[in-house]
């Protein structure tokens, strides 16, 4: 067992139960704070993959964005308590057994697959990863969807607005 | 020339046909009988010339008019053959026909409707004539079928009261019955001879070495059916008497002397085939017989005059067919055309006695007419005495034959031919004496308004009852016109021509002396005891069931008529519905699919998701853990 | 490449006329810029060829369908001037956003690279999900939109974790690329899974069953237009998407996958028609109905390689009889709380062309000769009794009985009910859009060729 | 000149109905239905000219379809029939009014456009698109014109829609198998497909699922008597008169030469069939106490006949099936005409409400009473002349197909006499019938003339008719 | 410079990545609370963010890094849409509850 092997294993026990306790925790603020700790931990797989601007940009949107939008709404709703009715048993039974179903075929399915590489994968010694690489991919192969990005950005952005203005009563 | 004259004896009827209906109403009462009566009589004329031609030529006239239906191994064109059998029958029927239609224009002269009856009249005459000399068995059947029509509408005449509607109904259902069998006596004949001609068939059938008896005798007997439906035989006779509903010149004309006899005459037509098949010969043979004697039976205790008549028809026509049965189709033939005298004489004298009283038709309630009426009386007279069989009035001569060539054959059909006879001695006279004798027995106003008939209806009545008298003369024993004159068309005519021993005159004997002694007991019982029928309720025993015709009509209706019309019923409430049912149920079903598929959307994004999670495993562990 | 640019810019422009106050000349202004656009595109129909890095693949097919759907956004964007009526101040937001949506379908049609494909339809999906909560206060289309974007953003997931194992097999994103290393190379088994998952993100998409549930309460929720987006240009995009997606990446369909589309064919055409039986709301109706034409539209997938002619056929069509009835629908519900068959009755007598319009297009959905709806299933069935699929053909066809009963249920209620309220104005743009729809159709029913030999 | 224009002048002629507004719109179909009935004489001038009247144009390329069509005697014979009884169903109308007359009388000039098309078709899809197109304007106008409770009527039309419809797509699949087959649906390049006995039998299956329904042939026939009944009787004439005629003339024209040794093999099973809708018809028509009715399982019977006709495969069972169906269709038009004239004056089409019209209208009577007889074939008539071939046919193949298919003769005029005598007969009615008018006679006297005309002398069509169906039988006979 | 695979292996990333997805979808179905129901789309995402990093070591290649930029930008976007419906539904009924979601149906 190689250190890496170990700190894998350690990261992912953390991404896991972290994953788990958000979906299970009664209060939606602790199930955001470990989503938080989850997004940390998956930012630490980044660090280990040696993906580090991958990793930064991972935190500062994810952990920085998105969750503090949703600490946002949380608190705008009030819903800081654990108000949250049980399913019945039959829905809860539902969410088990499809996803004891789901985990159990898509895992079959991969250890059925014949092993892809004994041990050595490839290693073409070329930088494929720094910034200046990404930099490059992403605005000279990638120009068009990145710029189509932007689009998509902007369709979110007039989306929300759409949703939240209110009219001007005009008739 | 000759084509000419046909189409004119073929459609002057016709003519008047369409004058009586499209102007009937303008030209008046009179006068469109009198055009509905020069019709006939034109035809008539036409018929003699022809009678005189053939007597000369010998030859048979054929014409072919157009092309009609084709049929893949045939083409069947309207074509008319004017040979000896058919011109005499066109004689007596144009004959017989000018002198009802004369008879008609008095008689039916308070009726509102003449123009239409006269119309119908011609139009009968017309299909008649169509019958006689059609040149195949499918113009034949254009007339069979025609003649059926008019009786339909003749019967039904008075149309207002529904049961001569049913009587009429009935008549064209029982001949239609009949007709199918015909039909499929010809289709028989033109597969196996690829032709309906008549003298293509003659030839055919006399000319063919090997000839599939079997089918033969299947075509003959089918052909067999279709005459017993026209001629009112057993087991299709049960419209005959009903069809007494219709006016009595229509009886006189259509259900006694002219359409009933065509089952003869298409036998007749095809004595070359019946010939070939004596099994079918001997059906036809006992059926005659059966018929003769159970129409007498029930003739015996009929109170309705018409009634009296029709079962006498039915009888008389049951011997014709003894005679066909046992091959004698010139003796059928020559009955055929006395019975055409007397019984259109009986007919409308019995119209003559109907209208006399007001359309009083049951016998009970007439009685003393001979001095109120001595035309009518002498007249009927003279036509009962032909009938029952009294030498040397016409019908001896003819009955007479039937008898003798029945014993020749078989006793059994003697005896019941013979019997038959006696009982028709008896009704006939039964008929008499409850009419023209004794005290009258109607209601006070009828005997005021007792009275002769006009001359127009006494003028054919002599005429016919003459006919009746001297009829015989056409065919008498050892020096038959008749058969000389048929032989052209019948094939073994002269080997069966009677010898005239003392055989024969002994028969001859036995069969005077049957008539004399049903005349008898019709004395003694109704002038000697002055007995009168009784009312309906009071028949019974044996009488009873007579009285109701065996019950045949019964048995009928409850054999034949009921269940289909139970069935249809059941089918109508039952199969119908049920067949729908299962069309809708189809409809149903996957309606009610619907329903219960909306409970499975029941709209919680849960179970969505479940749904979406369980495909995407399906797919996904079929096609790559289930390979 | 000059299309989608150009739509982008239409877009934009669109925004700009709200600043400009421009606020009336918007939705002519578009409809003229997408004729514009629809003649650059047909004029460069038959260059192909593909742009930056293999990221936009011009070729027929996509020309064709953009053009399909740039006419399916110009009736949309027709049908805007009236239902936006009352909503004046978002006018701009939501003509822009139509014609994002579009780009996003062009994108979608006519990638090279499987980051546009993805981007495209987050585009879509995401203005969809707008367009479908766009009813702000009504309850019924927040329902809708949130049901649309829980069900739409999962599905996003699965085809996103579909390309991550393409990518993880192929080591590549573009199409070209996969589509020669998956002939020559022995597969990684993550590459069949990746199709067969981003497969089951497209027939979320397109609402086939078993993933179909989203589809009638979306529709049903949503604003009437969305609904006419949806269940047109939308669900055309994702048909041809995923046509495309499998004829590109993988040319040789396995057996058992041709199994997989032809029971969810069937399934989707019996589960469809079934359902629409007993729907009163119209909009619910056609949802279903959608549903089981998306079973129709499935079959081309069993004939890949020549049945994209047949396919563009029957998408047309489909979407342009689906325009006719929804601008009729558009019509008549208009002010009214819901789309229920109630709201119909009569209008044949109350409005005869309209009537005869939505006559019109609900035969063309169910087959009647001379509408071309007819000739699409026959072609359709033509390519896969050919294919060798005679069962899914006979399935189709009891289909195809069943389907008239709902159609004929509201066919019937326009003509033999009597009519409850008059309805007053005749706006003039829908029955533009209603009768050039259905003219169209009825001219595609009279002259097939005009399609069918455009992708030969 | 060639058969297209026919079609043209038909489809203009539902539009100029349609323009010309509610008033002209009655006069304007008589006028156009008329000018095609001209045209189609001329046409058949031509044809026996020996001039070439088929128009055949390339239509879609892929797939293969041609707008192809093609006359022949058979074709012109039904196309004069439909031309014919255009005109006569239309001035039969002209006593109603109707509500929007504009849109029904276009209705019908579309629905002869359907029809005559499907008559004139040579090529499978164009023949399958006219038969299919006919189905919506007789929908429309049975479900809009049409009497009687609305509901009933709506499910009545709704089922005969969809039950129709059902059959015929089954067709379609097999046209398009055949498709593959032959790589065209042009009829000539069908008939020289080489198929399995096993691929002939589906075929056959297929077509006899859209024919029998639509002829109909038991137990296919529940849509008919209800949709009859509910239809107004224009739509009723046009249904039984030329509609139901499509599947007959379908049956010769595409189903037997596609697929004769299906047609061979089971034979018995088909007219079986055939002759049990006679005598079930003729049964069931016995006790139906609703005029329209009686007429509709009337028809049954009748068409029952004509489809054994047809399967017998003889050249008298085709020829015969022909020429019926030409009688059948002029004297259910001219009895539903005589159901509608009654109705036009009592208000009702319940048997036992009717009775002793005779004394008040002798004209109408006479008229009435030639129907019925031409209906029960009596010789002289034009049906007699089809139903004595028909069943001389099936005398051929066994004689008790005869003998059960000649039942049609007795019970056809038990049930027809029976109506008769209740509608026509018995006491004066207390309801007032004012005699026929100009109109109503005209329409009448042309249908029993034509009866009667070709009763006698039907060679003008038998020549017509026998070249191509002699055709059609070496086409049954190729292997 | 070697490749961290040799030691973790690219099998442990994908039963890794399967299970958190697979989490992600359990979240989905399990919660009612629809942020919770968010957020645990954003975990399917994240775990396939991480496979795709896993798998551009893999084929040491920069694309699949790029790629996780749309995802975080598609990520984004949905979620500022997916919020805004929320909001919208929240001021409706004043309750964020998938399971109440129950007006359309049948």
């Amino acid at each position: 067992m190689s250190i890496l092997l170990i700190l894998f294993c350690i990261l992912s026990a953390i991404t896991l139960l972290t994953a788990f306790l958000t979906v299970f925790s009664k209060n939606p603020i602790h199930s955001a704070i470990y989503l938080v700790i989850c997004f940390f931990s998956v930012a630490g797989h980044y660090l280990l993959l040696n993906a580090q601007f991958l990793a930064i940009v991972h935190v500062i949107v994810y952990s920085g964005a998105i969750m503090i939008l949703f600490l946002f709404t949380i608190m705008l709703m009030n819903l800081n308590k654990e108000n949250e009715v049980h399913k019945p048993r039959i829905t809860r039974l539902g969410a088990i057994v499809s996803f004891c179903l789901i985990c159990f075929v898509l895992i079959l399915i991969f250890i059925n697959s014949k092993p892809i590489a004994d041990g050595s994968y490839d290693v073409t010694g070329e930088d494929y990863q720094s910034i200046k690489v990404l930099g490059k991919v992403l605005l000279n192969e990638y120009m068009v969807p990145f710029e189509y990005a932007s689009i998509l950005l902007l369709v979110a952005m007039i989306g929300a607005v759409l949703l939240s203005k209110k009219e001007k009563l005009e008739k | 020339m000759d084509t000419n004259l046909a189409l004119v004896l073929l459609l002057t009827p016709l003519l008047g046909f369409l004058i009586n209906v499209f102007f009937g109403k303008k030209l008046g009462k009179t006068f469109s009988g009198i055009v509905g009566t020069l019709s006939v009589v034109v035809s008539f004329a036409v018929t003699l010339y022809f009678f005189g031609y053939i007597t000369v030529a010998k030859q048979p006239i054929q014409i072919i008019l157009f092309d009609w239906i084709s049929i893949s191994n045939f083409n069947l064109s309207f074509g008319l053959l004017l040979d000896q059998l058919s011109i005499l029958w066109l004689l007596f029927v144009t004959g017989i026909g000018s002198l009802i239609h004369l008879y008609s224009i008095s008689y039916m002269h308070d009726d509102e409707k003449m123009h239409t009856f006269f119309a119908y009249l011609n139009l009968f005459v017309f299909f008649m004539i169509t019958l006689v000399i059609g040149s195949n068995l499918l113009v034949m059947f254009i007339g069979w079928e025609g003649v059926g029509l008019c009786s339909y509408l003749l019967i039904g005449f008075w149309h207002k009261n529904q049961e001569y509607n049913d009587a009429a109904k009935k008549a064209f259902i029982m001949n239609r019955i009949g007709d199918l069998g015909l039909l499929i006596g010809i289709f028989i004949l033109g597969m196996l001879f690829s032709t309906l001609d008549f003298t293509t068939l003659k030839t055919a059938i006399s000319g063919a070495t090997n000839l599939n008896s079997y089918w033969l005798g299947v075509a003959a007997f089918a052909l067999f059916i279709g005459a017993c439906g026209k001629s009112a035989q057993i087991p299709l006779y049960t419209w005959l008497p009903d069809a007494m509903a219709g006016p009595t010149p229509v009886s006189a004309l259509i259900h006694a002397a002219t359409m009933v006899t065509a089952g003869i005459f298409m036998i007749s037509r095809l004595n070359f085939l019946f010939d070939l098949t004596p099994e079918v010969q001997n059906i036809i043979a006992i059926i005659g017989a059966i018929t003769a004697l159970v129409a007498a039976t029930i003739g015996l205790v009929q109170n309705d005059i018409k009634k009296v008549l029709a079962y006498s028809t039915v009888s008389q026509l049951g011997l014709m067919f003894l005679a066909l049965g046992l091959g004698a189709y010139q003796v059928a033939i020559f009955h055929v055309v006395t019975h055409a005298f007397f019984k259109a004489c009986l007919f409308l004298g019995s119209g003559s006695v109907i209208h006399a009283l007001g359309g009083e038709q049951d016998m009970r309630k007439m009685g003393g007419l001979k001095k109120a009426m001595p035309i009518t009386f002498m007249t009927m007279l003279v036509a009962s005495l032909a009938i029952a069989g009294i030498f040397p009035f016409a019908g001896f001569w003819s009955k007479d034959e039937i008898l003798i060539t029945a014993f020749e054959h078989n006793i059994v059909l003697w005896v019941i031919g013979s019997v038959a006879s006696i009982m028709t001695a008896f009704y006939m006279f039964r008929l008499m004496y409850l009419t023209f004798f004794k005290e009258f027995r109607g209601t006070e106003d009828q005997k005021h308004h007792l009275h002769e008939s006009p001359s127009l209806i006494t003028a054919p009545l002599i005429i016919l009852a003459v006919l009746s008298f001297i009829g015989g003369l056409i065919s008498l024993p050892k020096n038959s016109w008749l058969n000389e004159y048929l032989a052209p068309i019948f094939r073994k005519v002269t080997e069966e021509e009677h010898t005239l021993g003392t055989f024969e005159y002994g028969l001859m004997a036995i069969a005077l002396a049957g008539a004399f002694i049903g005349i008898g007991i019709a004395y003694s019982k109704y002038i000697k005891q002055n007995s009168v029928p009784e009312e309906d309720s009071k028949i019974t025993g044996i009488s009873k069931v007579l009285y109701n015709k065996y019950y045949v009509d019964e048995a009928y209706d409850v054999l034949f008529v009921k269940p289909i019309n139970a069935l249809s019923g059941f089918f109508r409430d039952y199969i119908e519905t049920s067949i729908s049912a299962l069309v809708f149920g189809l409809a149903k079903v996957t309606n009610e699919l619907s329903f219960q598929g909306k409970k499975l959307h029941n709209g919680s994004i849960g179970f969505y998701l479940f749904a979406f999670v369980l495909g995407l495993c399906a797919i996904i562990s079929y096609l790559f853990l289930a390979q | 490449m000059n299309t989608l640019i150009a739509i982008t810019g239409l877009g934009v422009l669109c925004l700009l006329f709200e600043i400009l106050n421009l606020r009336k000349a918007i939705v002519p202004m578009t409809i003229i810029g997408l004729l514009a656009i629809l003649g650059l595109t047909v004029s460069e129909f038959n260059t192909s060829g593909s742009f930056y890095n293999n990221m936009i693949v011009v070729n027929k097919f996509s020309m064709a369908f953009s053009s399909l759907f740039i006419v399916l956004t110009i009736f949309l964007v027709g049908l805007s001037h009236n239902f936006y009526e009352d909503h004046q101040s978002k006018l701009s937001d939501f003509i822009a956003i139509k014609i994002f949506l579009l780009s996003g379908a062009v994108a979608m049609v006519s990638f090279g690279n499987l980051a546009m494909f993805f981007l495209g339809i987050e585009v879509l999906s995401i203005s969809l999900y707008v367009l479908a909560a766009s009813n702000r206060m009504n309850l019924k289309s927040n329902e809708a939109g949130m049901k649309y974007f829980l069900m739409g953003s999962f599905a996003s997931g699965i085809i996103l974790f579909g390309i991550c194992l393409i990518y993880g097999a192929m080591g590549s994103f573009d199409v070209v690329e996969i589509s020669e290393l998956s002939r020559s190379a022995e597969l990684p088994i993550w590459f069949p899974i990746g199709i067969a998952m981003v497969t089951i993100g497209m027939l979320f998409k397109i609402a086939a069953v078993p993933f179909h549930f989203w589809a009638p309460d979306v529709y049903e929720g949503s604003p009437a237009l969305t609904t006419a987006t949806m269940s047109t240009l939308a669900k055309v995009v994702a048909m041809a998407t995923l046509y495309k997606l499998l004829s590109v990446m993988n040319a040789n369909i396995s057996y058992a996958f041709q199994i997989i589309i032809v029971v969810l064919s069937i399934a989707s055409m019996t589960v469809g028609n079934i359902m629409a039986l007993r729907q009163t709301n119209v909009k619910r109706m056609l949802a279903f109905s959608g549903i089981s034409h998306a079973g129709f539209m499935l079959m081309a997938l069993l004939s890949l390689s020549t049945s994209a002619s047949d396919l563009l056929y029957y998408a047309s069509t489909y979407s342009l009889a689906g325009i006719a009835a929804f601008s009729v629908i558009l019509y008549v519900c208009k002010n009214r709380d819901n789309e229920d068959i109630v709201n119909f009755h009569g209008l044949g007598k109350t409005n005869p062309l309209l009537a005869a319009v939505l006559t019109g297009a609900l035969l063309s959905m169910a087959g009647i000769p001379i509408f071309s709806g007819f000739f699409a299933k026959l072609v359709l069935f033509n390519q896969t009794i050919e294919a060798g699929y005679l069962v899914v053909v006979i399935v189709a066809v009891i289909n195809s009985i069943i389907s008239v009963g709902y159609y004929f249920k509201l066919i019937l209620a326009m003509y033999t009910k009597e009519p409850n309220e008059e309805r007053a104005g005749t706006p003039f743009f829908i029955y533009a859009v209603a009768v050039v729809s259905i003219a169209l159709n009825v001219v595609l029913g009279l002259f097939p060729s005009l399609v069918l030999d455009l992708l030969g | 000149m060639n058969v297209s224009l026919l079609l043209i002048l038909l489809l203009v002629g539902a539009f100029a109905t349609y323009l010309a507004g509610d008033k002209l719109a009655s006069k304007v179909a008589l006028f156009f239905s008329l000018a095609v009935l001209g045209c189609s004489i001329v046409l058949l001038n031509h044809f026996n000219a020996g001039e070439n009247i088929s128009f055949i144009n390339q239509w879609i390329s892929q797939p293969n379809i041609s707008f192809a069509l093609q006359a022949d005697g058979l074709s012109l014979a039904m196309l004069l029939l439909t031309t014919a009884l255009t005109p006569l169903i239309i001035f039969s109308s002209f006593g109603n009014e109707y509500k929007n007359a504009k849109s029904f009388y276009a209705l019908i000039l579309f629905m002869a456009f359907a029809m005559a098309g499907t008559f004139l078709a040579a090529d499978g899809l164009l023949y399958y698109i006219f038969w299919e197109l006919s189905l919506i304007p007789i929908y429309f106008i049975a479900l809009l014109w049409g009497n009687g409770d609305a509901e009933e009527r709506k499910t009545a039309v709704v089922k005969f829609f969809i039950y129709t419809l059902a059959g015929s797509l089954f067709m379609l699949v097999a046209f398009i198998y055949l498709y593959q087959r032959a790589g065209s649906l042009l009829i000539d390049d069908l008939y020289k497909l080489d198929l399995t006995a096993s691929e002939q039998l589906w075929i056959f299956l297929a077509f006899f699922l859209a024919y029998a329904i639509k002829i109909p042939i038991i137990p296919f026939h529940t849509w008919q008597a209800k949709v009859y009944q509910k239809a107004p009787t224009v739509g009723t004439m046009l249904l039984s008169g030329i509609m139901l005629k499509m599947g007959l003339y379908s049956v010769i024209r595409w189903q037997l030469p596609i697929a004769p040794l299906a047609a061979k093999q089971y034979m018995f099973v088909f007219i079986a069939l055939g002759i049990a809708g006679v005598i079930y018809g003729s049964i069931v028509a016995l006790r139906q106490k609703d005029l329209k009715k009686l007429l509709a399982y009337s028809s049954l019977a009748h068409v029952g006949l004509i489809a054994a006709g047809a399967y017998t495969l003889t050249l008298d069972g085709l020829r015969g099936a022909v020429l019926q169906m030409i009688a059948h269709g002029f004297v259910v038009v001219g009895l539903f005409f005589a159901a509608e004239i009654i109705f036009r004056r009592y208000d009702t089409r319940t048997i036992s409400e009717m009775g002793g019209i005779r004394s008040q209208s002798p004209k109408f009577t006479s008229m009435f009473m030639i129907l019925v007889l031409a209906s029960v074939a009596l010789p002289s008539t034009f049906n007699f002349v089809g139903e004595f071939t028909v069943l001389y046919s099936l005398s051929q193949i066994n004689i008790w197909f005869a003998i059960l298919g000649g039942t049609t003769i007795i019970l056809g005029a038990y049930y027809m006499l029976k109506m008769f005598q209740h509608v026509m007969l018995g006491e004066t009615n207390k309801k007032i019938f004012a005699d026929v008018t100009l109109n109503e006679g005209l329409t009448m006297v042309i249908i029993v003339a034509v009866l009667f005309f070709f009763g006698m002398y039907p060679k003008p069509i038998i020549d017509l008719i026998t070249p191509s169906l002699e055709n059609i039988l070496t086409q049954i006979n190729r292997n | 410079m070697n490749n961290i695979l040799n030691q973790i292996g690219i099998e442990n990333y994908i039963f890794l990545c399967v299970i958190l997805f697979c989490i992600g979808v359990f979240g989905v179905l399990y919660r009612r609370n629809a942020i919770i129901v968010f957020m645990s789309i954003e975990i399917m995402l994240n775990a396939v963010n991480l496979l795709f990093v896993a798998f551009s070591t893999y084929h040491q290649d920069a694309q699949g890094q790029v790629f996780v930029f749309f995802s975080m930008a598609v990520a984004a976007a949905e979620v500022a849409v997916g919020l805004a419906i929320l909001v919208s539904i929240f001021r409706n009924s004043g309750t964020i509850d998938v399971a109440n979601l129950k007006n359309l149906k049948g």
